[in-house]
């Protein structure tokens, strides 16, 4: 069998479910593939390891792989099993935010990293500051976790609709003490975990013919993971070697992405790409419109 | 009038325990020492001279007997700085100069600072180092380190003075020079004064009382009572009565020299 | 090709220059030039490498590059030295040494501290900032406070080990000196226990400058206001802008070896007497 | 040993009061607002009883990490995934792996420094500098080119360790091969002894009680690194990755078990490294 | 037939710089030393004696001047271990016992471990501590730790003794009984001896040829040439002859002494 690596963009959750049940139920093998599934975290590019090697293909958000495409990265995105952004503004709703009008004055946490883009282009819509200063509002960067809008130390936070917004609820508050802002409602949003890899690659046939038959498995994968969501949580919790995921958040997790690939057959929608490149353009991430992000040779070969 | 004696030790012993066994470094040794007394201490290296003073200094623990330092304890009688120590090797603080370690035990006794300086200047000219005050230790020569540990000792007043070898490292000269400025010392101070020496001569030249002691274990095989008097001019090394106690200490150094 | 040569011949020539500048008689300036001389060569080879081997810009950036960055950025650099350096690791860096310090005298002075608060302080210290550092950015904000926190935690061990040591370290005969003088604790302690313990007590110190920095930039990853060299290191890997970030590791070289330079500088003036410092 | 016990104990034991009243007090919000929101009133006892009972809280409270690593050590297998063992065990052994290559690599950088000219004067500037580069930031890096070149496993994360704890032994041994003062040198050159008889019969004995301190801070040193090396491996296993996995899902109590866990190994590390101080001092006749 | 001089210095002066100017420590020092010579230096404290010595063992560079040992310079001479040397503090390694430190030059110049330890034995027993072989230095007096570091010095074969008050630390008996030793074993073995003391009858028993020093710069003032035969019983010290040399070197000495 052929070796392929994947590098992840986050640590072995229900998110990248797809991909396990490929792993597990033996999409991969059947396609010929020998597949290493490299899990991610706060510290790692996965840029960095696809250009340096360590893996063939990434899971990146489009946001930070078009900005690292301008910094002279020669990456291309070959699939987009998500159809729609799971990122989300949470307030408390004690702080007095019900609608973006009720910004001004308070302070917003988000994650950086080019998560941030998205909220300062809205904000800018909004006409509003963000650094701080009178009718505006405060820029908070905070980590990925949900303890600084606990602790109260920011009034809002990004959150994912598959994740931390469940933390926000398991540590005891209602969905009505909450507001929530989606990134796909405010028309904001980016596309999120899509496959890419380098141009190196996609110009070596033998590595196309692996690359094409991975993107088929991956997506069969997740199909099947939208439809037994429960068995796909479970086998990413088998997958975890960590050991500290629990079996509900991850259920909870996976019938959520469930909701967000739904309507993706893997090919990447072109309008799509184009509003999360304005975005990231608007937001200062990238100068200029990109130009051979992204292909459909790939999943035009898988899906037939 | 009998004053009571400024040291007295009855029976004492001390026993160091090393990794291969016991050694016997002082056994029931009785001693004592009248106020005003010079008592020198000569004996074979290692047979517990060093152990002795350090005993009356209250810088080791008998393992047997006892011993009083001006009627009190030898840790009392350490805590009222009864006793000025000079130790067999200069042990200056390399981070002081020549002066700041002669200050040293002034400023811990709280002298005022015109009165240190004072001091400082008068016992670095007693042993002629005038001048290097503002030297560090290792820039002098080893002869200059032993006389500065002197100094150190000489620069505040106690009543008490023990000495281990202070002039061991020095030439014939200034030895002379030295042993006659401590008698003349002793003499205006009435220091009783507890010295450790090789010297024969220098033992029989300045003291009242020379101890000698023998080794393995440490004890005291004789006491000699000098019948010299007081006052004692250089010349009366070459005097028959000199020489006679010369040569008693000699025959009872002798004597303990077990292996000879 | 050109370029593994340019690499190699700037090794040459760099390790030749400094075997020169050893030979000579130590003058100040020659102290000076060999590390210079040194450095310039590691960037020099560095440079060739990159080109040579046209290592991706994402993966490491070549000298020229970040020295472009770094002239064009030097008011974000500023006001994140201003954050780190001076607010998070300064103050840090001096409660926590300050602290060890105390807490080493205190434990040297009595034996029950010695065996009950030791034994504790070493376990509490050696927990690791990268668990501490959340925690504490939790309890103490995000602002430099919770930076001088890590960084208090980050020295206090180095110190509180080598002042411990260090106080011991007087000889018998330099101890029963002081005994004859009946001295008093702290008398002994100022006079001779400190002065002894200073070589050991500047190891602690040197240690901790590094350390510092370090404990402030890490801490920063883990919450800060949106300035800060550790929120814009992390923030800039993110955005994969490395010259930045080699722009910021620059900066904190500089700082971490004046801080280090300083300490050794005190050092000198005030262990001059210490076998090492001599000649 | 046993005299610290009482000691020990006592102090201990004040901790953990002082413990307790912190997780009161920063725990009490959360309480007071929960409370609000369901219209219950807080009396002392249950503020006490609910400060120590949180699921998430800001400090959990001592019996609860107890449970916890009574929960993850003793009632799982020690190869599950859920044992903290495991985990410990994991960086254990890059700790270990790291603390002896630092180890090595500083007394090599520290022995070039003494004895080579050149050594000394270009070196030691750019070790001090390697040292201020925040290692987080690199660690990615270093374990990506690492992964590039085919090296993965335990040798990344140890050699984070290593560059953590290279660097107190470099400025420790530096200073004690330079501690032997200038007559014990110089018999040395009486004898025209060799440098290296005089680096292994002088220089090295003369260093060790700088060594050793130096070995306490290596060794905690080279734990941070493995749990840093950690992090970027992909938060996989190991104590640094429970912290990690912990801190995204706000599970304060995991977080402080591994805490606690990684300070217990740090602590034993560095007891055994002074027990092993004592008896060679000892033998070498050093410990009057 | 005349053999050249196993130790010649021409005009050799030192300074060292301090922190408060600069000190001249030798200034246009000149001497030959014969082959089998024993000579004797003598002079105040801090006149030069030790720099002296150093500068022959290539342990202090002179600035002015030159020396030669055996013909080749003082740092070739060390190179091929040509002399042993006692210093003025022993100097024991504190993490090794007596033995070890007695063992640490063969170690050093490659003896076999048969003969280390069979010349460890025959040294420690010349300077009378059999039985103290495993302990360590700061188990034993003063005077034993310096008989320890001589007899280091005298452990291994080396043409030349350079000793720097050997005996300063050591009670007049076993001081004789080395003083007698040291004599033997230079007849014995014509080792050439350059030999610092403080005592003139030590320098008048033992040596050929006594140099006086005076301090300040530190320079020659006499050479004295011995005229007692090589064969010297310890008796010789009360023969007029040994007075007269005695004299000669007390009347030097003194005529050095500026201050007296
Ligand atoms: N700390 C110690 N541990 C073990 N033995 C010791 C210790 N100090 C001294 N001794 C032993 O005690 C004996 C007496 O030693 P001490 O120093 O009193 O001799 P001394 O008479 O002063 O000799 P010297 O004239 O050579 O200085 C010696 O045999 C020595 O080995
Ligand atoms: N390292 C040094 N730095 C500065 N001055 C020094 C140094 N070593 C020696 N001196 C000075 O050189 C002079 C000669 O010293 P040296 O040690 O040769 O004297 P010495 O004749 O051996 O005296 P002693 O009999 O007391 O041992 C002294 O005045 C001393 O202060
Ligand atoms: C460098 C980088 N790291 C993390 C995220 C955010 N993110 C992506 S998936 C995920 C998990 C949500 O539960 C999170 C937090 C990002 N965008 N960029
Ligand atoms: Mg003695
Ligand atoms: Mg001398």
């Amino acid at each position: 069998a052929d070796d392929l690596t994947l590098q992840l963009k986050w640590v072995t959750q229900a998110q990248f479910g797809g991909y396990y049940v490929a792993l597990d139920k033996g999409f991969y093998e059947e396609e010929g593939l020998n597949v290493t599934i490299k899990p991610g975290g706060p510290d790692i590019a996965p840029v960095q390891v696809l250009l340096g090697g360590g893996a063939d293909v990434m899971v990146d958000w489009l946001p930070s792989a078009l900005a690292a495409r301008e910094k002279g990265a020669p990456i291309v995105n070959i699939a987009q099993p998500f159809a729609k952004s799971g990122l989300m503004l949470t307030c408390l709703k004690e702080h007095g935010i019900n609608k973006p009008e009720d910004f001004p004055g308070h302070t917003l946490g988000t994650w950086f990293f080019g998560n941030e883009i998205p909220l300062l282009s809205w904000m800018g819509k909004l006409g509003y500051a963000t650094d701080g200063s009178d009718g505006g509002v405060t820029i908070q960067k905070i980590n990925f976790n949900v303890d600084p809008l606990l602790q109260k130390q920011v009034e809002c936070a990004t959150t994912m609709t598959y994740n931390e917004y469940w933390q926000v609820i398991d540590a005891g508050l209602m969905p009505d003490d909450l507001v929530v802002f989606k990134y796909e409602d405010e028309g904001i949003s980016t596309l999120e975990d899509g496959l890419y890899t380098t141009e190196e690659n996609l110009a070596d046939a033998e590595m196309q013919d692996k690359l094409v038959r991975f993107v088929r498995a991956s997506m069969k994968g997740w199909k099947y993971a939208e439809a037994h969501s429960d068995e796909a949580a479970e086998i990413v919790l088998e997958n975890d070697q960590t050991g500290a995921q629990t079996e509900k958040h991850q259920k909870r997790m996976m019938g959520e992405i469930a909701k967000l690939t739904a309507g993706s057959n893997g090919a990447l929608d072109e309008a799509a790409f184009k509003r999360s490149a304005d975005i990231t353009m608007e937001g200062g991430m990238i100068t200029k419109a990109p130009e051979g992000a992204w292909t459909h040779e790939i999943t035009d070969k898988a899906l037939n | 009038m009998t004053l009571p004696p400024v040291i007295s030790a009855k029976n004492l012993s001390l026993t160091f325990e090393t990794n291969d066994g016991p050694v016997h470094a002082l056994k029931d040794v009785s001693l004592d020492i009248e106020k005003g007394d010079f008592v020198s201490f000569i004996g074979p290296s290692g047979c517990g001279k060093t152990t002795f003073l350090r005993c009356m200094a209250d810088l080791e623990q008998p393992t047997g007997g006892s011993i009083t330092v001006n009627c009190v304890s030898a840790a009392d009688a350490r805590m009222a700085r009864a006793y000025g120590y000079v130790f067999q090797a200069a042990g200056l603080y390399p981070w002081r100069t020549i002066g700041g370690n002669i200050r040293l035990p002034l400023e811990i006794m709280g002298y005022s600072k015109a009165d240190q300086a004072a001091r400082v200047a008068r016992v670095l000219e007693l042993v002629e180092l005038s001048g290097f005050e503002k030297k560090f230790p290792w820039q002098l020569s080893g002869g200059m380190q032993q006389r500065a540990s002197i100094a150190r000792a000489l620069a505040f007043d106690a009543d008490i003075l023990l000495m281990d070898e202070p002039f061991g490292a020095l030439d014939e000269i200034v030895r002379d020079h030295l042993n006659e400025q401590l008698l003349r010392l002793w003499a205006r101070t009435e220091k009783t004064i507890a010295f450790v020496t090789h010297s024969i001569p220098e033992a029989v030249y300045l003291s009242t009382k020379i101890v000698v002691m023998s080794p393995r274990p440490g004890r005291i095989t004789d006491v000699i009572e000098s019948s010299l008097p007081k006052e004692r001019p250089l010349e009366i090394r070459e005097t028959p009565e000199f020489l006679e106690i010369a040569h008693r200490v000699r025959e009872g150094l002798r004597a303990g020299h077990g292996d000879d | 090709m050109m370029w593994m040569i340019f690499a190699i011949a700037a090794w040459a020539f760099g390790w030749w220059i400094n075997m020169r500048l050893a030979r000579g008689r130590p003058v100040r300036w020659r102290s000076l030039a060999a590390p210079i001389v040194f450095g310039v060569t590691l960037i020099a080879i560095w440079e060739g490498v990159v080109r040579g081997l046209e290592i991706s810009p994402v993966l490491l950036p070549a000298p020229s590059a970040i020295a472009v960055r770094f002239g064009a950025s030097l008011d974000i650099l500023w006001v994140d030295f201003v954050q780190t350096v001076l607010k998070g690791a300064l103050s840090g860096y001096v409660i926590g040494c300050g602290a060890a310090f105390l807490i080493a005298v205190a434990v040297d002075r009595f034996p029950f501290l010695q065996r009950g608060l030791l034994p504790v302080g070493n376990f509490v210290a050696a927990l690791p900032i990268i668990g501490m550092a959340p925690i504490l950015v939790m309890w103490f904000g995000f602002d430099w406070q919770s930076k001088a926190a890590v960084v208090v935690v980050m020295v206090f061990f180095p110190m509180l080990v080598n002042t411990v040591q260090g106080l011991q370290a007087t000889d018998t005969m330099q101890r029963d000196l002081m005994r004859t003088y009946g001295a008093s604790y702290w008398v002994t302690l100022f006079k001779l226990r400190l002065p002894a313990a200073m070589p050991f007590v500047f190891n602690g110190l040197k240690i901790g400058t590094t350390l510092a920095l370090i404990g402030a930039i890490v801490a920063e990853f883990f919450g800060s206001p949106i300035r800060g060299m550790g929120f814009r290191i992390s923030t800039s890997v993110g955005q994969l802008a490395l010259d930045l970030v080699w722009a910021e590791i620059v900066v904190a070289a500089i700082a971490g070896s004046a801080f280090y330079g300083a300490m050794a500088l005190i050092e000198r003036r005030i262990t001059f007497w210490h076998p090492s410092q001599r000649n | 040993m046993k005299q610290s016990f009482a000691p020990v104990l006592t102090v201990v034991g004040l901790l953990l009061v002082v413990w307790y009243a912190a997780a009161i007090w920063l725990n009490a919000d959360w309480t007071y607002d929960k409370a609000k929101r369901s219209g219950e009133i807080v009396t002392t006892t249950s503020l006490i009883k609910d400060t120590w009972a949180q699921d998430k809280p800001k400090l959990p409270a001592p019996h609860q990490v107890a449970a916890e690593i009574w929960r993850t050590t003793v009632e799982k297998k020690i190869t599950s995934k859920r044992s903290l063992i495991y985990h410990s065990w994991i960086t254990l052994s890059a700790t270990l792996l790291g603390f002896g290559l630092g180890t090595v690599l500083g007394t090599l950088l520290a022995v070039g420094i003494v004895y080579n000219r050149t050594m000394d004067m270009s070196v030691m500037p750019w070790v001090i500098a390697s040292q201020t580069i925040p290692i987080l930031a690199i660690a990615p890096m270093i374990i990506v080119v690492l992964n590039a070149v085919g090296i993965s496993g335990l040798l990344p994360k140890a050699m984070i360790g290593m560059y953590l704890s290279f660097f107190p032994i470099v400025v420790g041994m530096v200073k004690g091969l330079r501690s032997p003062d200038q007559m014990q040198l110089d018999q040395m050159r009486t004898w025209h002894a060799s440098a290296s008889q005089t680096f292994w019969r002088l220089r090295l004995p003369a260093s060790m009680p700088y060594l050793f301190t130096s070995l306490k801070i290596a060794m905690a040193a080279s734990l941070v690194g493995a749990i840093i090396g950690e992090l970027p491996t992909g938060a996989v296993a190991g104590l640094g990755a429970r912290l990690l996995a912990g801190s995204y899902y706000g599970q304060t109590i995991q977080i402080w078990s591994a805490l606690l866990m990684a300070a217990a190994l740090a602590a034993v590390l560095v007891g055994i490294i002074g027990m092993v101080q004592r008896i060679t001092l000892k033998r070498m006749g050093m410990a009057q």
